[in-house]
């Protein structure tokens, strides 16, 4: 069952990665991007994230693909892109060359090193089973999060204060009447 | 008889970080090939799903927690991004729409 | 305390520049006033320096030396001795010269702070006794010589400058590192701790050879590139050819003894094995300058350039004294530094008569000015032959002291060395027929004749040249104990026996 | 007197200085009678000093005077001092004589000369540098002298230098010297190395004693000969002497005749134990360079026209007697030779000045004739030279040429035969000279137009500051001879004067067959003078024969051309040759290195093409090679 | 149902003051924001000034806290995310001095742009936030959110001139790389991550002293810690990570270029000093040689690539990426004895590098904000023309500053040069020292080419009709300042020198 779960959203995932770099109209990746989203969305719930796997849907496939899709329809920028043409001559066999070369000696890395990575055999705190209750995900989660990690959770304010000054300063027009006036 | 030794299969975090690092390659091969500017940042959330999906399945293997909250933070990183760069790439569209990364290489050599 | 007179002489002219640079430019006289004052106050000091020197002490006198950059071993310590005095006191008499003797025609204000910055920083290099103190001034004074044939320069000044601010800082590049290494390796080989002193270094450590040898060959490169020694020679031309002329009189008086200097205080005195090893190609490059400088000039249709093919040849007579390493050779060596100084300084300052005159340095353009003006060429032929190295003249006998000495260790290579004063002869006289001799045409027929104020700065470079020439036991007296106290340092960390000579029979008990 | 010595030199200096400073407003005439005052007031020390050292016994006829130390570096200690002994008194003698003589002249000579004052400068301070180079009491100090008379000849050589061929004259003659100054210097190296010392005693010392190695010896005297081939004009480094002749005529007599190209003969003098000390074929060396340059010089002058360069190559060829006498070991009779020829040739060069200055400055000898009417002072005058460089008994050039004849025999009989023909042809070419110029037709009328300012050209007789200088050299040229005679031991007053200097070097050919049968050959020569003469007269005064004039001859053979198309040919393509490896080689090379720079740079800068996506793979690329040397070479491998 | 009402949370225990840098900038610049946001316009400069307080405020807080560190020792701090020690204080402080004279020179330059607001100032304030918090991290999820802060404040301000598409272009250049380097830089994270269990420092470096005898060869973590390497060396813009620099550099606002030259290369280093040294010095024999190639390829393509150049601000972002590879070989010195405790000097020279270079570079953009004129376009070489003649206190300063970057002695460049070089060579590496006086040698022509401009270059036909340079007080403080502190630095310069070696030995056990 979990092989199947696991399949299915993999390909999932990856039909929606792939639909994202071959779609030639924005619109169309959004949308294959919502597909890899979710894919990894159940991939969480498989791993007992059910916090995140919320948050994965809640946040990034309705926030942020909306973002997109919304930045698409508000500029009109829905022109197809001619993935045919090429204009930087050597970059697809390069990148696909540099792409292999990632995902080879990563997996490589990970195969060799797939002995420490046993599942759950470092255990020492208790992880729900698939079969417990959800709700121990998030305390745990939130355990964490306020305690060994607060002040990274507190930074993320500010990294939220930047993102708002920045969208603030950047959406400005670039107007007439300017500052010093 | 196969799909009864299929259904019997565990996938394992390796599995995991395997598919990641598929998807992550596919993102970074996204980055290196499109033009779009807004396609290009869909793959960077590629990318950095790909990481998170490591996180998570590590976080299992490891039976640590941490793993999941550092999931959380780099979404909350991710949606900063988002709306910083759409922020970058309205300004830029708003006065010369259907720019294209290609397009701007004002600054060269 | 004893007044920290050498510090006074660095810091003198360096203040001065800043006073300069701040004074307003609206009244360029009292510009210039100033600049006088303070160089002439430094070269009163320097001969102060050279009255109060003693003659019996071969170590480093009027030593001052304070802890500087704590961390790292690097201490202020200036002292001066026989090698280095003259150099001192050359430094301090030709700035004041060219100060007086030439007008750089505009913005003076700058033209003089620069000016007074290199005195500076030469002033410091002759006197560092810390490695790392001598490498600050030896970098330092690129910058103001940078802008002078920059800012003052002639047509190609642009690459000129750029040239020899980029070749010189490439031998530094190898220097320094060369120097670093010295005071990192020097920490387990004899000193203990870092230090960049050169006498501590000296004196304490002992590197196994290889290592001295390449730490030699770091900072030779430096200097080699400074002297310049063939091949690394190329920058001089240039620079030389584009500076204005007071640049060159520096330039060809002073600075390029650095590199002859450095390589006489840091090479030899610092690494007396490693210099001792590197002879035979040291001495090989000194004589190929020789000859080859020689014969560049002798093809060169600009005077100045010629001048500066010239320097190449006698500052391979330099390095030839110091590589021979016999008490003559080096002492030599130590004094033909001064004697090209002067001599050269002195045809830069009277090319750059010429060109004030002439607006050119074509040799084909200039022609029977010995009609025209009789003095100046008489003050020319007398610093021509200084530099042609006739007897009865300074150029004459540390050519001779160096060739004299240098044939006792480096028999050969000295003899195709000698060749060389034919050569000098060739090119030197060959320009000056061409520049000189002969029926003037329309455009020399008016040449003017030296001026009084041209002629009072000619005249302390033909007095020394004379004086030195007929009567140099002062300054011999003076350079010999230093020069015999660094053989016994390089015998006593080598082995290296001079070769000594028998001891002649005196006319003398015939003499009734 | 002796402890004056040092005022022998110091006088033409103080001269020298006076004139530098004053020259201009002493003007002429009186500028150049200080001047002889000076050199002539040096004749007077140097007589003083001559009798004082007279007085003294052989072996106490050296005296050195040490004024200060000159370079005392380590081990090397060098005086300036002088040392007066006979040999250098004996040179002092007729150098200052000899000197103001021709000073004198010279005031007559130089009359209306915008620069005479100036030319006087030069001639003071080429005496001062003579004796300095005589007196030397080392080798340094004469070196002082060597290189300052060449200077001085320099400057008096390229005196007129608003003529081209001057100005080139004396820098070839600079040039031509400083090569030899090149092996002066190199013996004094090694008389540095070999014996700690530069002065001519300690030298001279080791080597008598044999504290000097042959070798060593042997390098020393070749490498002095090599100098004094430059300054004595001989084979090879003849050539600047004919040339030199574009100077005026008294630096023609002073220094290319009486004084300066005789340095080589007395260096070799003065060194003589150092030759003797050498390997035997350095003496044998030095005599047949000497005879060949006294026959090849001979040769050329036969057919030469320029008055003065007649006597240039006549000048080479005595100087190569010297040689051949040095060489045979007869420094006695190169010592007198020289004196005698001093005497002559001055002589001759000061009369042919007249005949100059009489023909406003004509050298042409085609252009002259029967001059001896018009100038009969310079005529007689000059027949008398004629006489005694020809050989013709009693004047002094017979017994000094004898003398040597006689040493060259005993050496070998081919250097004898040579030198004999050599005589032959300047009894020769010396009467063609006297012919050409005093006897004949007058061949100058038909050139008057060109000298268009006088209109109506006459030669005329010299003033009397001219005139007396010839008297007086034609009476030594006459009775010189008295100063060796070969009659007994009795009648060689040089040989006993000289004999302290000279003894160890001096070949004794007591007994051999050419002494005793030395008036045998003394009656050859004569024969053999007259020969010449008479072959003269019959070409050129009776025109029985035509004349033998070669172009070949009258170009010297073709070496000088040939040197200078070497120099201007090979040479100077040799030179140019290198000033492009200069240029293009290695300066090239580094600008080449700013050229590659800015050309790596301008190749690299196209990675950095703006495309974002590009930049992207290139971090891409630097993520696998990373990965590669972490992943793959450090943790898999 | 199943709660849990029992259970309270215990967070952890917070030292306030020992976090008080941290507060007073963002305090500072939530008020800046909030304030500016609520009033009308403040009058000219007093965004600026209360922009340059804070960041005062914040420095003398760090001092007084450098002074208690040194009674009490170094501790961490909010459960161990944080490590308060002379180096993160030594690091704070160039940051917050660099925000100070940054700021000082934006606030003319806004005003000349017309795009005066508290914005910029905000972020700057932010930015500087971030870079505090990279160089005190003890956590790696920490260094990331700090890298991001400073990143995002970075794209926005880099992208913040308006009405320059070159800024804009930049902007999204900066933006896209920088996501894209990030997510490779999180990867490590993950992997090291997966490796050991933790993403905190102390708890990582715990695990290797326990494992790593076992586990050497554990090609997960060295494949974390390649990415983190090229996290860290995209932000100092070490090649070939560096292709953003130039065109961003170019691109963004002259005073955004100053704060990134500074701030974001010093923290992104300090990031990279305390990962690799504190972190991993048992892997230092793989990630040494790793540096030490980019170490060479930066400074010479760095240098090289200048050369070429004709616009000044391209220029020195060439510069600043071969000084990056000059820092990178302290970094390769410290990494021969990393964990070692008679570490040499390299740590301490590659800090010390970095408050010299921060100073040197805001000083040489502050002359370029000011002679870029209105619009900010005269950045080409020509612009500096005749400055000499115009402007010669300003030309004089320019040219001080650019020879402190050639390592001109005398300047705080060239001892800083001299400090790395002496590590490097400490270490007997020879050959990297030596390529990197070369690479200084060719860099050097850049300098001399804008000080030819400024001092020898005849003037040209329409050079009248330039704008004239102004220099404002904020700008003429900041350069003076930074001209100032280079010279006294290369005069006396022992103070430095013992402060980074003393900051340094934290990171030394």
């Amino acid at each position: 069952m979990a092989f199947f779960v696991f399949v299915c959203a993999a390909l999932m995932i990856l039909g929606g990665a792939v639909g994202v770099i071959i779609s030639q109209h924005p619109v169309h990746a959004a949308l294959s991007l919502i597909l890899t989203l979710f894919g990894v969305a159940v991939l969480y719930v498989a791993q007992d994230a059910h916090f995140l796997a919320a948050v994965q849907v809640i946040v990034y496939a309705g926030a942020i693909v909306v973002l997109f899709l919304f930045v698409i329809m508000l500029l009109g920028v829905d022109s197809a892109e001619d993935l045919q043409i090429e204009p930087i001559p050597v970059q697809r066999p390069l990148a696909a060359i540099v792409a292999l070369g990632i995902v080879g000696v990563i997996s490589a890395a990970i195969v060799q090193a797939r002995s420490t990575i046993a599942s759950g055999t470092r255990s020492g705190i208790d992880i729900p089973t698939v079969s417990g209750d959800a709700d121990g995900n998030i305390r745990q989660l939130a355990r964490d999060l306020f305690s060994d990690h607060v002040f990274a959770f507190e930074l993320t304010s500010v990294l939220l204060v930047v993102a708002v000054v920045g969208t603030v300063l950047l959406a400005r027009r670039p107007d007439k009447s300017g500052a010093a006036s | 008889m196969t799909a009864t030794v299929a259904l019997a299969l565990e996938p394992t975090p390796v599995w995991y970080l395997l598919l990641a690092a598929l998807l992550f390659g596919v993102g970074a091969f996204g980055v290196m090939i499109r033009r779009n500017p807004l396609i290009m940042f869909m793959c960077v959330e590629l990318m950095l799903n790909a990481v998170n999906l490591s996180f998570v399945a590590l976080a299992r293997s490891l039976g640590d927690i941490g793993g999941q909250t550092t999931v959380f933070f780099v979404m909350v990183v991710a949606a900063a991004e988002v709306v910083v760069g759409l922020g970058i790439i309205v300004a830029i569209l708003r006065r010369r729409p259907n720019t294209t990364a290609d397009d701007m290489v004002e600054l060269k050599g | 305390m004893q007044f920290p007179i050498l510090a006074t002489l660095v810091f003198a002219p360096a203040l001065g520049a800043v006073a300069i640079s701040v004074l307003s430019n609206r009244r360029p006289e009292w510009i210039k006033l100033a600049a006088i004052l303070i160089s002439v106050f430094t070269g009163g000091l320097s001969i102060w320096v050279l009255s109060a020197f003693s003659t019996a002490d071969s170590g480093f006198q009027f030593v001052s030396k304070h802890t500087w950059i704590r961390p790292w071993g690097i201490s202020w310590h200036l002292g001066v001795d026989g090698i280095s005095l003259f150099l001192v006191v050359l430094t301090g008499v030709l700035f004041p010269l060219v100060i007086l003797g030439i007008d750089p025609h505009r913005d003076h204000k700058r033209y003089l702070a620069w000016l007074l910055l290199l005195e500076a920083g030469m002033m410091g290099s002759f006197l560092s006794l810390d490695l790392f103190l001598f490498f600050v001034f030896f970098e330092i004074v690129l910058v103001p010589m940078y802008f002078l044939i920059g800012g003052w320069g002639y047509d190609d000044r642009v690459y000129a400058a750029t040239k020899f601010f980029l070749y010189t800082m490439v031998g530094s590049a190898f220097m320094l590192v060369g120097i670093i290494s010295t005071a990192v390796l020097a920490k387990t080989n004899g000193a203990g701790h870092i230090t960049f002193d050169l006498v501590e270094l000296a004196d304490k450590v002992s590197f196994a050879a290889s290592t001295g040898r390449w730490l030699f060959f770091a900072i030779a490169i430096g200097f080699a590139v400074k002297v310049p020694m063939f091949p690394l020679h190329t920058w001089l031309p240039d620079a030389h050819t584009q500076a204005p002329t007071g640049g060159s009189i520096i330039l060809a008086g002073v600075m390029l003894k650095l590199g002859t200097y450095g390589l006489l205080r840091f090479g030899v005195y610092l690494f007396p094995e490693a210099a001792h090893y590197a002879r035979p190609l040291f001495l090989t490059l000194a004589v190929i300058g020789i000859i080859y400088g020689a014969i560049a000039a002798t093809m060169q249709t600009d005077l100045k350039r010629l001048v500066a093919y010239s320097s190449v040849a006698h500052l391979g007579f330099i390095v030839l004294g110091t590589f021979a390493i016999t008490t003559q050779s080096i002492s030599g060596a130590v004094m033909q530094n001064i004697n090209h100084g002067v001599s050269t300084g002195a045809l830069f300052l009277l090319v750059g008569m010429i060109y004030e005159r002439r607006h050119t340095r074509q040799i084909a353009e200039l022609n029977g000015i010995q009609k025209a003006a009789p003095i100046f060429a008489a003050g020319f032929m007398i610093v021509m032959l200084s530099s042609i190295g006739v007897p009865g003249l300074n150029g004459f006998i540390g050519e001779y002291l160096v060739l004299t000495g240098s044939f006792l260790t480096a028999r050969w290579w000295t003899v195709v060395a000698a060749a060389g004063v034919i050569l000098a002869a060739l090119y030197l006289l060959w320009a000056y027929q061409r520049v000189f001799h002969g029926e003037p045409d329309e455009n020399n027929r008016t040449f003017p004749e030296l001026k009084l104020k041209e002629a009072a700065v000619l005249l302390p470079f033909i007095g020394i040249i004379v004086f030195t020439g007929v009567y140099p036991k002062p300054m011999l007296d003076r350079i010999e104990p230093s020069v015999k106290a660094l053989i016994a340092h390089v015998s006593d960390k080598t082995g290296y026996v001079e070769p000594t000579v028998p001891t002649p029979v005196t006319g003398d008990e015939v003499t009734p | 007197m002796l402890d004056v010595v040092w005022l022998i030199p110091a006088l033409p200096l103080i001269g020298f200085l006076t004139i530098m400073v004053f020259g201009r407003r002493l003007g002429e005439p009186r500028a150049g009678y200080f001047a002889t005052a000076m050199v002539g007031a040096a004749f007077f020390v140097t007589v003083g000093v001559f009798i004082d050292l007279m007085s003294k016994s052989a072996e106490q006829r050296e005296h050195v005077k040490r004024i200060f130390t000159w370079v005392p570096v380590g081990s090397l200690h060098i005086d300036l001092a002088f040392l007066a002994d006979p040999l250098s008194i004996t040179m002092c003698l007729f150098v200052t004589g000899i000197g103001s003589l021709i000073h004198l002249y010279a005031v007559g000579y130089m009359h209306g000369d915008p620069r005479f004052s100036k030319f006087f400068l030069y001639l003071n301070l080429f005496a001062f540098s003579m004796l300095m180079l005589v007196l030397g009491e080392n080798l340094l100090v004469t070196f002082l002298g060597w290189e300052g008379v060449g200077t001085c000849s320099y400057f008096l050589i390229s005196f007129w230098h608003e003529r081209e061929s001057a100005a080139t004259a004396g820098k070839k003659a600079f040039i031509t010297n400083r090569v030899g100054d090149w092996g002066v210097m190199i013996a004094m190296f090694l008389a540095f190395q070999a014996v700690g010392t530069v002065s001519y005693h300690g030298i001279n010392t080791a080597a008598a004693s044999g504290a000097l190695s042959t070798s060593t010896a042997t390098a020393i005297a070749v490498m002095l000969f090599i100098g004094a081939c430059g300054k004595s004009a001989q084979l090879p480094l003849y050539l600047w002497l004919p040339d030199a002749m574009e100077g005026p005529t008294p630096v023609s007599a002073l220094i290319h005749a009486a004084t300066m190209v005789t340095a080589g003969v007395f260096l070799m003098t003065r060194i003589n134990p150092v030759l003797h000390a050498a390997a035997t074929w350095v003496p044998t060396m030095i005599a047949i360079v000497g005879c060949a340059t006294a026959l090849f010089a001979a040769t050329i002058a036969v057919a030469q026209n320029d008055i003065k360069k007649v006597l240039a190559y006549s000048t080479v060829s005595q100087l190569g007697y010297m040689f051949l006498a040095v060489g045979s070991g007869a420094y006695v009779a190169a010592i007198f030779h020289m004196v005698t020829h001093a005497f002559f040739k001055a002589l001759l060069f000061l009369g042919s000045g007249s005949v100059i200055h009489g023909m406003h400055h004509e050298q042409d000898m085609r252009k002259m004739g029967a001059l001896r009417k018009l100038m009969p002072i310079t005529a007689f005058t000059f027949i008398i030279g004629w006489l005694a460089i020809a050989g013709v008994p009693p004047f002094a050039g017979f017994w000094s040429k004898d003398e040597i004849l006689l040493f060259a025999f005993a050496k070998s009989p081919v250097l004898y035969v040579v030198g004999l023909v050599t005589a032959l042809l300047t009894a020769y070419y010396m009467t063609r000279q006297v012919i050409m110029v005093f006897y004949g037709k007058a061949r100058w009328h038909d050139h008057s137009a060109e000298h268009g300012a006088h209109g109506d050209f006459t030669p005329h007789e010299s003033p009397k500051t001219m005139l007396l200088p010839l008297v007086v050299l034609a009476g030594l040229s006459v009775v010189g001879g008295a100063l060796q005679l070969p009659f007994s031991r009795d009648t060689k007053f040089l040989e006993k004067w000289l004999e302290p200097v000279v003894a160890i070097g001096e070949r004794n050919i007591t007994g051999s067959w050419a002494d005793d049968n030395k008036y045998i050959l003394l009656a050859v020569a004569v024969v053999v003078a007259l020969a010449g003469i008479a072959g003269s007269i019959l070409v050129y005064g009776k025109q029985k024969a035509k004349a033998i004039e070669p172009t070949i001859l009258a170009e010297g053979w073709y070496y000088d051309q040939g040197v200078s198309k070497f120099m201007g040919g090979p040479g100077r393509r040799g030179f140019v040759g290198l000033a492009w490896f200069d240029k293009h080689i290695i300066d090239g090379a580094v600008d080449g290195v700013g050229k590659l720079v800015r050309g790596s740079a301008g190749q690299i800068r196209k990675t950095q093409s703006g495309f974002v996506r590009q930049y992207a793979s290139a971090i891409g690329v630097g993520v696998v090679l990373l990965l590669v040397w972490f992943v793959v070479i450090r943790g898999i491998l | 149902m199943n709660t849990l009402p029992g259970e309270t949370l215990q967070g952890p225990h917070i030292d306030w003051f020992a976090i008080s840098p941290l507060l007073v900038l963002l305090g500072g610049g939530m008020f800046l924001l909030v304030a500016a946001a609520l009033t009308p316009r403040w009058p000219k400069g007093m965004y600026a000034t209360f922009c340059a307080t804070v960041a005062a405020a914040a420095t003398a807080v760090s001092m007084v806290l450098w002074h208690k560190v040194s009674i009490h020792g170094p501790r961490l701090l909010v459960g161990n995310a944080l490590s308060l020690d002379h180096f993160t204080l030594f690091i704070t402080i160039i940051i917050c001095v660099a925000v100070l004279l940054v700021s000082l020179v934006t606030d003319d330059y806004l005003r000349r742009e017309k795009l005066d607001g508290p914005e910029v100032y905000g972020l700057f304030l932010m930015a500087a936030i971030g870079g505090v918090v990279m160089a005190g991290a003890n956590d790696l999820i920490v260094l990331f959110l700090g890298l991001e802060v400073l990143s995002i404040s970075l794209y926005v301000l880099a992208a913040s001139h308006r009405r320059r598409s070159e800024s804009q272009e930049s902007g999204i250049k900066y933006f896209v790389l920088g996501g894209f380097s990030s997510a490779f830089f999180l990867y490590g994270i993950a992997l090291l991550y997966g490796a050991t269990g933790s993403t905190n420092y102390t708890r990582i470096l715990a695990t290797f002293n326990d494992t790593v005898p076992v586990v050497r060869k554990d090609a997960l973590v060295l494949a974390g810690v390649a990415l983190l390497i090229v996290g860290l060396a995209f932000k100092v813009g070490a090649v070939p990570f560096h292709f953003w620099t130039p065109d961003v550099y170019q691109g963004a606002p002259t005073p955004v270029t100053a704060f990134m030259a500074s701030i974001g290369k010093v923290a992104a280093f300090a990031a990279l000093l305390r990962v690799l040294l504190f972190v991993l010095p048992h892997w230092r024999d793989d990630w040494r040689p790793a540096i030490w190639v980019l170490a060479v390829i930066t400074l010479v393509v760095g240098s090289t690539l200048a050369v070429v150049q004709t616009n000044v601000k391209r220029m020195l972002a060439y510069s600043s990426i071969s000084h990056a590879g000059f820092i990178l070989i302290g970094v390769e010195a410290a990494g021969h004895r990393a964990g070692n405790p008679s570490a040499g000097t390299g740590l301490s020279s590659a800090m010390l590098y970095l408050p010299l270079y921060a100073v040197m570079v805001i000083g040489t953009f502050a002359v370029v904000t000011v002679v870029s004129r209105t619009g900010d376009d005269a950045t080409d070489l020509g612009a500096f023309r005749g400055l000499g003649r115009s402007k010669p206190a300003l030309a004089l300063g320019m040219t001080v500053l650019l020879l402190a970057q050639a390592g001109v002695p005398l300047t705080s460049g060239f001892i800083a040069k001299f400090g790395v070089l002496e590590a490097a060579l400490d270490e007997h590496s020879y050959a990297i020292t030596v390529i990197a006086m070369l690479s200084a040698v060719i860099a050097a022509f850049l300098y001399l080419r804008i000080m030819i401009s400024m001092w020898v270059a005849d003037p040209e036909v329409g050079d009248e009709q330039r704008e004239a340079v102004r220099v404002p007080v904020g700008s003429a403080i900041t350069i003076m300042a930074a001209v100032g502190f280079t010279l006294f630095v290369g005069v006396v310069p022992g103070w430095v020198i013992s402060v980074s070696k003393h900051a340094s030995q934290v990171l030394q056990k």
